[in-house]
């Protein structure tokens, strides 16, 4: 029994014991304790890696367990952390602590909400520590279907049709995914001792080039649907926009880097030749969607849609840094993961609870909140601030490792897409300062908004949580940096002929 | 004329003894006692699997692995017999499942008829997929659609049943009558009705292509393959819930396997044909059924249309035939359809029975005066789809790893077909979770009080759809037996 | 040497800006007001010390040597690049640090007199705190991204401080105006430094600034389109810094930026933050030295800049404005300044480095007087427009004096700072060539017109009724005026050369008696145009004002600058890019994944008939589909 | 062992097949349909006598002509009222019935003519004596029927269970 | 071609025409009765096709010959059923016209 088995053993206890609960009080405590000792089993898994490491333990992935599952298929369970999926861990936690305070007094049913997101946590969680690939999948699975429950039932708005499409289309590149997964398992050794663990089949190296060819596009966009890639966005708009406070939270902080990770995982991991041969293909869509997403941020008048299409742009980068495939590059996007997981959850939060209160998310319909609910706005400044990149804050340090790294390719093509990307800073600069302007600054539009209160705390506690999540990471970046780079480096070298 | 071969078929010698005691205990007990039919045929169900399963390795004789008797006419191996146990499973579940259902009034005179008929189709599935000539298979064919025909006009005064049981018949000797043809052609082509004979002469004709074809015609027909599915949804609609549930999950899961073995042992020198005349089959299976699926309100229909689409998935397994985890994944997706569907049909069933709604639109806002119900419905709903961690996404899984393992690229694309087909399916099984547990509802269905059968029957399928994929040694008791 | 203390520079204001942050609530306004001023007299009582350190240090060869006091890593991107964060301590940073420390100082003292009162004077208190964090680290950055770090952090001091009252639409959008635009420019810098450091491989200023041409060599042989790789760098650096000193075309936020707090304009939008991108391009002085092109980019850009505003600067009537446009206007005698220098040798070409700072430096001073005396102008009329104001130089006798001094320097009248400094940025732009000493001479010139012209239209002229008569500031604003007022005075005699320098070799100053005398007679002749204009109320502003109505017209607007950009944004960018997309992502993308279930849809609607419930029907689709799929087969396999 | 005679007689039960099983399916009449498909019955009779199934023929003759045709003839009889012995078929159903069977036919003649059949043994089998057709019906070796024999008893049984649980009044 | 095939076509071709006059019958014909007739006329038609086949081609053993046996017992139990339902159907609507199956359908 491993560390990383805790991860989810402990949401399953707490499902039994949300199962058990009477009253609202159980159900809070349950799912306050349970994510509590998640948040600290994440931080004492982070200070265990870096010990590990320091004390010079360089292999790939640590605390690796492996139980046969079925034995005929090749299909362990086999789990496993180098230092991206930590921080991927040690992220999910805080969110998943936050999003229960989020959701504090959820209703209707809210037993039934906390067992829903806690079922998602699991499938986050395993999913980050798999090294299988069955396992992964499976985990990967788990985590996108509590959505549509989620969603279907706590959302607002058009939430039936948002709920149903987001499910459809993540589910439509799963199934892309599953066809990659078996293909790359058939091709994973040359000597027939077929394997599903990826450290082996990394070690292999066997796939052929023709298959590294057709098996890559399929992971890639299996796993870019999740991670919001061009053309394969829109669920993200509807889904979010539809979803509830803490739902919404944990899908764009979580959720949609689950797409990334695999990315780079499974995709550009197991196959570099493809990821070379291909990569320009998918630059070109994430730096549309970076770019796309940023312009049609600008025009939406829904809280939730500008940041549903900012996330787009956001996480468009992410899978643009990784399409770099050097290791700076790399490193950046994860940190962009982290970055934008914390700052999205964030926003999401703070619009469910500005929601919650105006009853709109219109932004031609409110104005001068800051003076209103001043915390509220505050936080939502700094949410913008760490959005556009303010250093000190984490959006920045991603970025511009990202940036740096991508401009370390030579090359016309790639050249001209990073500094188009490095445009899209600008353009998030207008839409996020366009948000703040007109809902916290300037006069109060509604005089019925005059009677709101500002946090309570809960609400704070959840969105202070995540605030200093987001400096942490923006003021001392050099150890998530180090955490990352160290793993991230034996991915890129795999791919760097 | 050596007749001690008999005692060579455990399985089929120890079944028929549960339908002769039954159909004593039935037709000489009083009312009084023969309440206790329902419990006596599940226990005595239970015990001939226990037989089944544990039976070789107490030494009870019967069940030797790889028994060939009556000249190769039958032969009786260790995955056969695992899947009579599935098979017996999944009667076991009905039978719990028809225990409150046979104490109606109407159906009180007719119950005794009803576990004889329905052990005796079973009966003909044992044959089916023991048979290694086409006569005996022929026969174990019939016995399991005839009778089959006058379970489904069961409840014969019933508006719908009698259609359902007339469409049934008439379609179940249509078809056999273009399968006997078929195999007329076999028989003239290779001059024998075992399977090994014609596997050693069979050429590829027209004639031998025509046949197998219409061998599969004749199949197809019990699995509801497109195009010969169409009776499904009426059928399913009509007959009783628990006849229907029966239909389209054993006799299903018996027409896969013996339509396995028929075609890799018999017509394993054609296999050219009949696999690429399935692979059409499968791909328009599995779309055709869901695109049926999308539009039904009756969620009997509904299931049928749904259960069309999974017989394709099934039909993947045999596609596989070359490698060891065809059978071992067909026999598997059986079982977790198995519980998937029954769960399914026992959540309709139970409601249907209580308040006579079918209705998708009248599931609406269920879950707020049926939790668990609902639960168990969504449960089976997920496990259809193939949602981890439930049952259905393993089997899907490993039977799309068979398909793939043989490697070429046809079957890559038509797995591709059907994981496309799975975001299809996926949507109206949602649509049924919709109704559940999204909508609102100002007169929901009234809270259902269910009795012992039903609650025992959708917590022993809940139970296994949470756990058979879960839980590996499920799988791995099949491969072994497979192997 | 030691300079481990000045982790507190950077330390202290930072630390001030978190307790007034996160505590000013709970503060009393006065506590808050007297503990940020108190925080900023030790640092400015610590950068005095550093200074003194510094400058009391011997030279090493003739020059004086960087000191890093700090610098430990912050980030790494590769092996090679990595941000540091540290403390640079070199003749101007140090000299920028007495500038900052003093002006902000100034401005904290004005201010609990100014925003007495003010809803969020705790708020205020705190982001001057930032804003003095922000510039400080900016200009002891010992690399170009720490530069860049802080050259955000400004940005964003900068948007919150415009955007203090932020219930007034017009400070909201106007501070929303000051980042993008700031932003955009930044993107350049960002773009510059990207490129900088890939053919470099540090971000290191003395690494990148080390002689030997350590820059060259690593650049040497890339071009693109047409020019080469280090001067695409560089001149994308200088737009970064173009737009933080509002250099045209990237100046039209700075005066809008007025909306802000005078005192704000007076520290950020004067004196300190808007010099960043002068102090950018004399920190990477040396590599421009090696693109003379991008240098004479510098150059043209500052001029034209100089002129337009100083144009402009004619004609508005809000009085911040004016002064707005006139901070543009030296600015670029700045960037000018820098532009025309030739080598890194004072003596040979090099002036200008020398007499940009030393401009800066002065500049910064008199500008902050400028606009603290503005501010109790403002304070005292409660108005910004020069037709409320008139004659108040009975109301208000400091304030007069003050600003009479202030306008005098900065119309460079001997002996006030402004002729010292201003006289040097001639004498270099004379050295480098005619044409921008007449240039610069004349714009000078009208310098001193609209200075005074603004300083007759307050003072002087006709008087505006007034609700209640306008009285003199308290004393926590007119005593930071008159100590600026005395530095103005006095700061001209300061050896400048002594201390900065462009190779850190001592310079002597001397005037150049031509130019000196050249630019007095201007600049007199200036004033004499202006007194008799505005001096006593009359119609001649009119009659003028009639006979060139076209140039009134677009100078008073700006030369529609600002209209071009509305047009970019909104009808192009917003109307023709946005917009487009947007709709083109509701409509065609999710049009098609809609089309997607629509199609399954429609079709299992069309299929629906294939299920009529006739068993005859049935069978014959089953027959026929059993006999197709036997035609099929026959026809694959037989041959 | 082909006889002109024999020939002749083929050729004749042939024509009579033919004509009857298409009348049969094609005549209004329902009593006549079933009259058809007696004489259709008693044809394929004589046809397992013309090859020398003797034993089969009786056996058609008894269970078919004997048997089914008489239960045809009693639920027609039942079900039937005087009026309603007539049908007519509607074209398009007519076109459909028509298509099916042609398409099938082609395709099955197709199939059979194409086929290479090895030379016939039609001697080689001799004459089946009631011996061997016992013995084989109740043996248990290869080519031989016990098992298909005692399933096919529990078919009939539970035909005979299900027909009456239909057709009774309960 | 050897005489003796020849005259297994003629039987095989009796046999052919009368499945598919089946297959028409079943298709076109109304009375649920005449459906049934329609069956017969197929399975009998396949009978015809084993025990032609055995006799011509396998002769050796009776294969064909006791699958058309079995067969027509088979027939008649299916008859048997058929019957007890169209019997079933006429109790309960008075009719049996197979276009009366119609109740259920998309």
């Amino acid at each position: 029994m491993s560390i990383l088995s805790i991860f989810v053993i402990i949401p399953i206890l707490m499902l039994g014991g949300l199962f058990l609960s009477r009253n609202m009080k159980q159900i809070r405590t349950v799912a306050t304790i349970g994510s509590a000792l998640q948040l600290i089993a994440a931080i004492v898994l982070v200070v265990l890696f870096c010990g590990e490491r320091s004390a010079g333990n360089t292999a790939e992935m640590l605390f690796m367990v492996d139980h046969v599952w079925f034995q005929a298929l090749n299909i362990h369970y086999a789990v496993g952390v180098d230092g991206v999926s930590v921080a991927m861990i040690l992220l999910s936690a805080i969110i998943v602590f936050a999003g229960v305070f989020a959701s504090w007094k959820i209703e209707p049913l809210p037993k039934e909400f906390f067992m829903w997101l806690i079922l998602l946590s699991i499938g986050v969680y395993g999913f980050f520590i798999s090294i299988d690939l069955f396992t992964m999948f499976m985990f990967y699975e788990v985590a996108l279907i509590p959505m549509y429950l989620l969603i279907g039932i706590w959302g607002s708005g058009k939430k039936y049709y948002s709920a149903m499409k987001l499910t459809l289309m993540l589910m439509g590149g799963s199934a892309l995914l599953l066809l990659g997964i078996l293909g790359i398992y058939f091709h994973s050794a040359t000597d027939g001792n077929l394997t599903m663990n990826i450290l082996e089949i990394a070690k292999n190296d066997a796939i052929p080039h023709f298959w590294q060819n057709i098996l890559f596009p399929l992971t890639f966009v299996g796993f870019g649907v999740l991670g919001a890639m061009f053309p394969f966005h829109t669920w993200s708009p509807d889904g979010h926009a539809s979803a509830p406070t803490a739902v919404s939270m944990l899908h764009a902080g979580v959720l949609m880097k689950l797409g990334g990770y695999g990315c780079f995982r499974v995709a550009m991991y197991l196959m570099p030749y493809a990821t070379q041969e291909l990569s320009w293909i998918f630059l070109i869509l994430t730096g549309i969607s970076v770019f796309y997403g940023a312009y049609s941020a600008c025009v939406q008048t829904d809280l939730k849609y500008i940041n549903a299409y900012s996330s787009v742009s956001h996480c468009g980068l992410v899978l643009f840094a990784l399409l770099m495939w050097n290791t700076t590059a790399m490193t950046g996007a994860i940190m962009q993961m982290l970055s934008h997981g914390l700052m999205t959850a964030l926003f999401f939060a703070l619009i469910g609870m500005i929601y919650g209160r105006t009853h709109t998310r219109d932004i031609r319909e409110m104005g001068g909140l800051m003076k209103i609910m001043p915390f509220l706005s505050v936080c939502y400044v700094i949410a913008g601030l760490a959005s556009l990149g303010l250093p000190g804050l984490s959006g920045f340090v991603a970025e511009m490792t990202i940036f740096v790294g991508s401009f370390d390719h030579t090359d016309t093509f790639r050249r001209v897409f990073t500094i188009l990307a490095c445009t899209s800073i600008v353009i998030t600069a207008v839409y996020i300062l366009r948000v703040v302007g007109k809902i916290l600054y300037g006069p109060v539009q509604d005089q019925h908004h005059l009677k709101l209160t500002d946090a309570v705390w809960y609400e704070k506690f959840s969105t202070i949580v995540l605030i200093i999540a987001v400096a942490g990471i923006g003021i001392f970046p050099l150890w998530v940096s180090d955490l990352i780079r160290e793993s991230i480096q034996v991915i890129s070298e795999r791919i760097i002929p | 004329m050596s007749y001690s071969e008999f005692l060579g078929m455990g399985a089929e010698l120890s079944l028929m003894a549960v339908i002769i005691l039954l159909f004593i205990y039935d037709t000489f007990t009083s009312s009084k006692v023969g309440k206790y039919l329902p419990i006596t045929a599940i226990l005595l169900l239970g015990i001939q699997t226990l037989y089944l399963a544990f039976g070789n390795s107490l030494g009870l004789g019967g069940l030797n692995d790889d028994t060939s008797l009556f000249g190769g006419m039958y032969v009786s191996t260790n995955i056969s017999n695992v899947a009579k146990i599935i098979l017996n499973i999944g009667t076991i579940l009905v039978f719990t499942q028809a225990a409150s259902w046979v104490k109606e009034d109407d159906m009180k005179i007719r119950r005794g008829e009803y576990y004889v008929l329905t052990l005796i189709t079973l009966l003909g599935m044992y044959f089916m997929m023991s048979a290694q000539n086409f006569l005996l298979f022929f026969i174990g064919l019939e016995t399991a659609s005839l009778p089959m025909t006058a379970l489904v006009a069961i409840e014969k005064y019933k508006e719908n049943s009698y259609e359902a049981a007339a469409k049934y018949l008439f379609f179940a000797v249509f078809s056999s009558a273009l399968m006997l043809l078929g195999l007329s052609y076999i028989y003239g082509a290779t001059g024998t009705l075992y399977y090994t004979g014609i596997a050693s002469e069979l050429t590829v004709t027209p004639l031998t292509i025509v046949a197998i074809v219409l061998f599969l015609a004749g199949m197809g027909f019990k699995l509801s393959l497109v195009p010969f599915h169409l009776w499904t949804a009426d059928v399913y609609q009509g007959a009783p819930t628990v006849v229907t549930s029966y239909l389209s999950v054993i006799s299903k899961g018996a027409a896969a396997y013996a339509l396995m073995v028929a075609l890799t042992t018999a017509f394993g020198s054609g296999s050219e044909v009949w696999f690429n005349v399935l692979y059409i089959v499968i791909a328009l299976t599995i779309t055709i059924g869901n695109l049926f699926a999308i539009r039904q309100q009756n969620i009997k229909r509904f299931l049928a249309f749904s259960s069309v689409s999974q017989a394709g998935y099934i039909m993947l397994g045999v596609m596989s035939y070359e490698n060891g985890f065809g059978d071992a994944s067909l026999l598997y997706y059986v079982l977790v359809y198995i519980f998937s569907n029954i769960a399914a049909f026992a959540v309709a069933g139970a409601i249907e029975r209580a308040s006579g709604k079918l209705n998708i639109n009248d599931y609406d806002g269920l879950y707020k005066t049926n939790p668990k119900l609902s639960v168990a419905m969504m449960l089976a709903m997920f496990s259809l789809a193939g949602i981890p961690p439930f049952a259905g996404f393993f089997s899907k899984f490993f039977i799309f790893y068979s398909a793939i393992e043989t490697g070429t690229i046809p079957m890559y694309v038509l797995v591709f077909i059907a994981l496309l087909n799975t975001i299809i399916s996926l949507y109206y099984y949602l649509l049924v979770v919709k109704a559940m547990f999204l909508k609102d509802n100002e007169t929901p269905i009234a809270t259902i009080k269910s009795d012992g059968y039903t609650k025992a029957v959708v917590f022993v399928t809940a139970l296994g759809i949470i756990l058979l994929g879960l839980v590996s040694c499920v799988y791995d008791y099949i491969y072994n037996a497979a192997i | 040497m030691d300079y481990s203390y000045s982790i507190l520079i950077l330390a202290l204001p930072l630390f001030m800006f978190l307790t007034l942050a996160l505590g000013g609530n709970k503060m009393s306004q006065k506590f808050a007001g007297i503990l940020g001023t108190a925080g900023l007299l030790t640092i400015a009582v610590l950068s005095y010390m550093v200074a003194f350190q510094y400058f009391g240090m011997d030279r090493v060869d003739g020059v004086r040597d960087a000191e890093i006091a700090y610098n430990f890593e912050w980030l790494s991107f590769t092996d090679k690049l990595t941000i540091n964060l540290g403390i640079l301590l070199d003749p101007i940073s140090v000299m920028m640090l007495v500038v900052i420390t003093t002006v902000s100082l100034m401005v904290h003292i004005y201010s609990m007199g100014y925003m007495h009162g003010e809803r969020g004077f705790q708020r205020y208190y705190a982001f001057l705190s930032l804003f003095t964090f922000s510039m400080l680290g900016l200009v002891v950055a010992t690399n170009i991204f720490q530069m860049y770090i802080f050259w955000e952090l400004v940005g964003v001091s900068s948007y919150l401080l415009i955007g203090f009252y932020y219930t007034k639409p017009s400070a909201v959008s106007a501070s929303k105006k000051a980042f993008i635009v700031t932003r955009f420019a930044d993107l350049g810098f960002l773009i510059g430094i990207l490129l900088l450091s890939f053919y470099t491989e540090t971000f290191s200023f003395d690494q990148l600034t080390a002689e030997g041409g350590f820059f060259l060599t690593s650049t040497s042989g890339a071009t693109f389109l047409g020019c080469s790789v280090a001067s695409w760098a560089m001149a994308l650096i200088f737009m970064g810094g173009a737009g933080k000193s509002a250099m045209f075309p990237l100046h039209i936020w700075l005066p809008d930026a007025m909306e802000g707090p005078t005192p704000v304009s007076a520290l950020i939008h004067a004196a300190t933050m808007v010099v960043a991108g002068v102090y950018l391009v004399a920190r990477l002085f040396p590599v421009y030295l090696s693109v003379p092109e991008v240098l004479d980019l510098i150059t043209w850009v500052g001029a034209i800049t100089a002129l337009y505003a100083a144009i402009v600067a004619c004609v508005q009537s809000d009085i911040k404005r004016v002064l707005a446009f006139s901070t543009i206007s030296q600015i670029a005698f700045m960037i000018v300044a820098l532009g025309v220098c030739t080598s890194m040798v004072p003596s040979e070409g090099g002036l200008g480095y020398m007499a940009s700072m030393f401009h800066l430096f002065t500049h910064a001073m008199f500008k902050a007087l400028l606009f603290l005396g503005a501010g109790a102008v403002i304070h005292a009329v409660h108005s910004n427009e020069m037709s409320h104001m008139g004659g108040l130089r009975k109301y208000l006798p400091i304030t007069h004096i003050t600003f009479l001094i202030a306008c005098l320097a900065i119309a460079g009248i001997p002996p006030f700072s402004g002729f010292f400094s201003k006289d040097e940025i001639l004498a270099a732009a004379f050295n480098k060539s005619m044409f921008w000493g007449v240039w610069m001479t004349v714009v000078a010139a009208i310098t001193a017109f609209y200075m005074f012209r603004l300083y007759f239209g307050i003072f002087w002229g006709k008087e505006a009724k007034h609700e209640h008569t306008p009285h003199e500031s308290p004393a926590t604003m007119t005593i930071p005026l008159i100590i600026l007022a005395i530095v103005t005075c006095v700061a001209g005699f300061i050896p400048f050369g002594e201390f900065v320098t462009s190779n850190g070799e001592a310079y002597h100053i001397h005037l150049d008696m031509t130019v000196a005398v050249t630019s007095v007679v201007c600049a007199v002749v200036a004033i004499a145009l202006a007194t008799w204009l505005f001096a006593k109320p009359n119609p001649k502003p009119e009659k003028m004002q009639a006979a060139l109505p076209n140039l009134h017209k677009w100078a008073y607007n700006r030369f529609y600058m600002d209209n071009v950009y509305q047009f970019i944004t909104h009808k192009i960018i917003f109307a023709c890019i946005s917009k487009p997309i947007a709709w083109f992502d509701r409509h065609i993308i999710d049009g098609t994944m809609d089309m997607f279930a629509t199609v399954t849809n429609s079709v299992a609607e069309k299929i629906k008939g294939f299920q009529s419930g006739k068993l005859q029907m049935y069978v014959w689709i089953y027959i026929v589909g059993a006999m197709i799929l036997a035609v099929a087969a026959i026809y694959t396999f037989v041959k | 062992m082909e006889t002109i005679g024999s020939q002749v007689i083929l050729y004749i039960i042939a024509a009579v097949m033919v004509i009857f099983s298409v009348m049969a399916v094609t005549t209004k009449h329902l009593l006549r349909s079933a009259t058809y498909l007696l004489f259709v019955l008693f044809g394929t009779a004589a046809l397992y006598f013309q090859l020398e199934y003797e034993f089969l023929g009786a056996v058609q003759v008894a269970v078919y002509a004997g048997g089914i045709v008489v239960l045809f003839v009693f639920s027609i009889l039942l079900t039937q009222g005087l009026g309603q012995n007539k049908e007519k078929i509607k074209v398009r159903k007519l076109l459909l019935a028509l298509s099916a069977a042609i398409i099938g036919a082609i395709v099955c003649g197709y199939s059979l003519l194409t086929h290479i059949f090895p030379n016939s043994k039609y001697d080689m089998g001799g004459e089946i004596t009631m011996e061997r057709v016992g013995e084989d019906l109740l043996g248990s070796g290869q080519y031989q029927y016990v098992l298909p024999f005692e399933l096919i008893s529990v078919l009939l049984l539970a035909c005979i269970i299900g027909g009456i649980m239909i057709a009774r009044k309960r | 071609m050897d005489n003796n095939l020849t005259t297994m076509y003629i039987y095989l071709a009796i046999s052919g025409i009368m499945f598919f006059a089946g297959v028409y019958g079943f298709i076109a014909r109304r009375n649920m009765l005449a459906i049934l007739i329609s069956l017969e006329l197929m399975l009998n038609a396949v009978d015809i096709n084993f025990a032609v086949f055995n006799r011509y081609m396998h002769p050796t053993v009776l294969e064909g010959y006791f699958f058309t046996l079995f067969a027509i017992a088979i027939a008649a139990a299916e008859t048997a059923i058929a019957i007890a339902i169209i019997i079933n159907i006429y109790r309960n609507i008075k009719n049996i016209k197979s276009d009366s199956l119609d109740k259920m359908k998309n």
